[in-house]
């Protein structure tokens, strides 16, 4: 049911944990289904250096924090800015149907995050 | 040699000696499933499965009696092919339904459904066993109040079957689900027990099978199978219950003793002796399900977007749950074929799936 | 290794990877019938049996539409699984239906149909080829017609799919029922292809299978073995249609050049090339019954006394037949494995029987 | 589903035919299934010496009609005249219970021949 992207990055998550002193946080929640993230990011310029998280929730809303934070690695905060569910799920390999919100979160999350940054560019 | 034809060949209810064999065999396994509950074979009908039983049921005596009686009362725990039926009878008949609520072990008070009875009741609906926690209702009970009033009672014995005793000679129950799939027997195949008299009005109509009390061509082989699977968990009930009953409770102590933070959901006496329903604090029954699944344990969960559905188990809100503890819930069921070690690793997997998943969470459970 | 649990381990809904295979089987089965059809895969519905997907199409269209809609037709000739849920249409909620006659041959006129049709009219049901007589109906001029209204039309396929071209790209069929038991598959399992957007009040309500149109654990033995059988059959629809047409046009030959006093029962070319249905003088069909079937060889009748129910075949009625044409009819199937010397012995015994019959009788007959 | 009595009754029917100058004679039949039975007698005395039938009906009918003329042959006339439909079924060795009411017939015929026989006895 499940890609293979999901299984390994729900078995090997990758960067979890906080950032001490971290440029910038948010926690967001799926309010039907519960499921809880908390995202932490280092940034320099205008990229992200490092986005690290904890997550309480189903085996997509993890594996998608866990993708998430590869994939923002020294990403421009303009890209950033502009994930969204659709390329979360594509970089897990695709979700089934009803779990494709499960992105959702980890894209909201990643936006709440950059949206409290100090707005240093543009 | 069968030159003609392959229509009444195929179809135990003609009158041909080739067609003579598969009405004999239907007629054996509907002695094996009359034995097994203690009724006459007359009182047994065969159909498509436990879902179409039960919608048979309420629907079939509802509408026997909606010139009369249009008030129909069940449970707030039954499955959803009791409930959605009722939701059906409120909707196309102006029935009112009556779901009575549980207690927060997941047992109804009889006493509850009696303050429900009304004149106009046309039935009762029941089950002997819940299927999510193993909850065993009061049908005895229950049962005595019905009959001294007259009124129709629908049992869905899906879950109990395999495990309780049921003798419908001594409980006056007038309708009957069964199953044989959760008995290891084939899919798509169940069983309705009707007593003779009750009011009927038959869900599939056509052909004059069954008594013209449920038509359609027979599952022969289905319904052999069924007959086999129902007669042999009978004759076995005491030994797999008492094994699934070790099993389980050893399981079940091994849990609470090691791994923190973990509750049982629904009553921990009246139950089925093959299931466990915990709660498990701070992670996703989803992720538990597939970190199990991956060690090859089949388990599954109250919480929403396990089922296919976004709805989390109305079963476990009924018991008053909260949120977190229906979306955390862990169903396990013992098997026939399940060993000790099974149960051991069963223990070892989960204890390392809930330290990790507890791990990743912004929470901090247990430590 | 499966610990857990035969619960969700026999159930193709669920979502854990030992029942994926289950799953993956049924997908390719209602990928299967879909193609035999002309249909989408997620507009195939496996049922219970052909009597299910009837009682389930009628009822389902008309309870989605009774609010605005209380009229529903079919026609005389229908099996019981359409008209018997037709008058419970009329018993439970006030439906009137039309029931149209068809004429001599055993088709209905399509006009008929048309001067039924009213602003108010929920749904029409007319069978692709008749069980009893074989006549091939106008489905496509009726089709038309029922699609230029707006009305969604229900045909019980059940005998004309192994026999006659279903594309449902070309002709606008709302719903149509498929047994694979006729076409030498298993028995207790149909399918219901139910068109995209047509309104839909589910006859099982339950769990969520069948994406809510049907709830129930599926058969899936059932499934697997009716998506064989019947894309075989389709596959195979020239070749079996060809055979049969040549031996079933032999034995008929045959038996009105033997035979005095024989009659055909329904039309000879819009006739579905394996049935031949015939009305013997002076000879009852229930002793032609037993008298071929002692022989070996099976065959049917539409005299009251033989279907264990005591009505005589409504389908000859409808022709307008006389008592005794029916109480002689006699229905022969021409199957798949049958040979042209099957036909000739048939022949043989069939006569010497009727002559032996007809010296019985104290009237006098052919002689 | 048939007894072996019925079926070779129906094989093998004992006794067809006429009875060319018989004591009496009736025809009857059963108005739901159109069977028809008409039978031939001859009496001496108090007895039936012999019944003769011709019959079309199902083959339950016809196995009814021929046991019956085995039954009443040498059978005193006041037995004869209270031979019922239970009596011929068992006979028969038994009948399905759908096709029970097929002895009927044949009850019927004969009792209707021996109500017209001229009143001899008693
Ligand atoms: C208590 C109960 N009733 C009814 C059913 C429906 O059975 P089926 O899906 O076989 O129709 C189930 C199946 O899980 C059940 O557990
Ligand atoms: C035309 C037609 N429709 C429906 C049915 C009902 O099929 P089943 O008895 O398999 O449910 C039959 C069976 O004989 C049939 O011939
Ligand atoms: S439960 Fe995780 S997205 Fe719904
Ligand atoms: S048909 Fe012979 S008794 Fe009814």
């Amino acid at each position: 049911m499940y890609s293979e992207a999901v299984i390994d990055h729900f078995n090997h998550p990758r960067n979890v944990g906080e950032i001490e002193g971290a440029d910038t946080e948010a926690e967001d929640e799926n309010p039907i289904c519960g499921d809880r993230l908390h995202v932490w990011l280092r940034v320099a310029g205008d990229r992200v250096l490092e986005m690290r998280w904890r997550a309480e929730g189903c085996a997509p809303a993890i594996a998608a924090a866990s993708v998430t934070s590869e994939l923002v690695a020294g990403m421009p905060l303009q890209e950033a800015r502009a994930l969204d569910r659709e390329r979360i799920t594509e970089a897990l390999g695709g979700l089934p149907a009803r779990k494709a919100h499960a992105s959702a979160l980890a894209a909201s999350a990643l936006r709440k995050a950059l949206a409290s940054l100090p707005n240093t560019e543009t | 040699m069968e030159p003609f034809l392959e229509d009444s060949f195929a179809n135990p209810s003609s009158i041909y000696r080739a067609a003579q064999d598969a009405r004999a065999a239907i007629d054996r396994a509907r002695d094996e499933v009359a034995a097994c509950i203690g009724a006459a074979a007359a009182e047994i009908i065969f159909t498509g499965g436990a879902t179409e039983s039960n919608n048979a049921a309420v629907k079939g005596v509802a509408l026997a009696r909606r010139q009369t009686h249009r008030h129909a009362i069940t449970t707030a725990i039954e499955h959803h092919a009791v409930l959605h039926p009722m939701e059906e009878l409120e909707a196309l008949f102006g029935f009112e339904v009556t779901v009575v609520p549980v207690g927060a072990n997941g047992i109804v008070d009889p006493g509850e459904i009696e303050r429900a009875l009304r004149p106009d009741t046309a039935l009762v609906s029941v089950m002997w066993a819940n299927n999510e926690i193993g909850t065993i209702q009061p049908v005895e009970a229950i049962a005595a109040m019905t009959r001294a009033r007259g009124i129709p009672l629908h049992v869905d014995a899906v879950q109990a079957a395999g495990y309780l005793t049921i003798d419908l000679r001594t409980v006056p129950i007038d309708l009957l689900s069964l199953s044989a799939h959760k008995l290891y027997g084939p899919k798509g195949t169940g069983v309705l027990y009707l007593r003779r008299g009750t009011p009927w009005w038959p869900l599939l109509t056509g052909g004059g099978q069954e008594r013209n009390r449920r038509a359609g061509t027979e599952n022969v082989a289905g319904i052999v199978g069924s007959g086999k699977a129902l007669s042999l968990a009978v004759q076995e009930r005491e030994r797999r219950s008492a094994q699934a009953r070790a099993l389980r409770d050893h399981l079940m102590t091994r849990i609470l003793d090691g791994i923190p933070g973990v509750r049982i959901n629904g009553d921990t006496t009246h139950r089925l002796p093959n299931n466990i329903n915990l709660s498990l604090d701070g992670v996703h029954g989803e992720s538990l399900l597939l970190g199990l699944d991956l060690a090859g344990i089949m388990a599954s969960s109250g919480s929403a977007c396990t089922s296919g559905s976004l709805d989390p188990s109305h079963v476990l809100e009924a018991l008053g749950l909260p949120d977190e503890a229906t979306r955390s819930s862990l169903r396990l069921t013992v098997g026939r074929d399940n060993t000790r070690d099974e149960m051991d690793r069963t223990v070892d997997v989960l204890h390392g799936l809930v330290t990790r998943l507890r791990g990743l969470s912004p929470a901090v459970y247990g430590a």
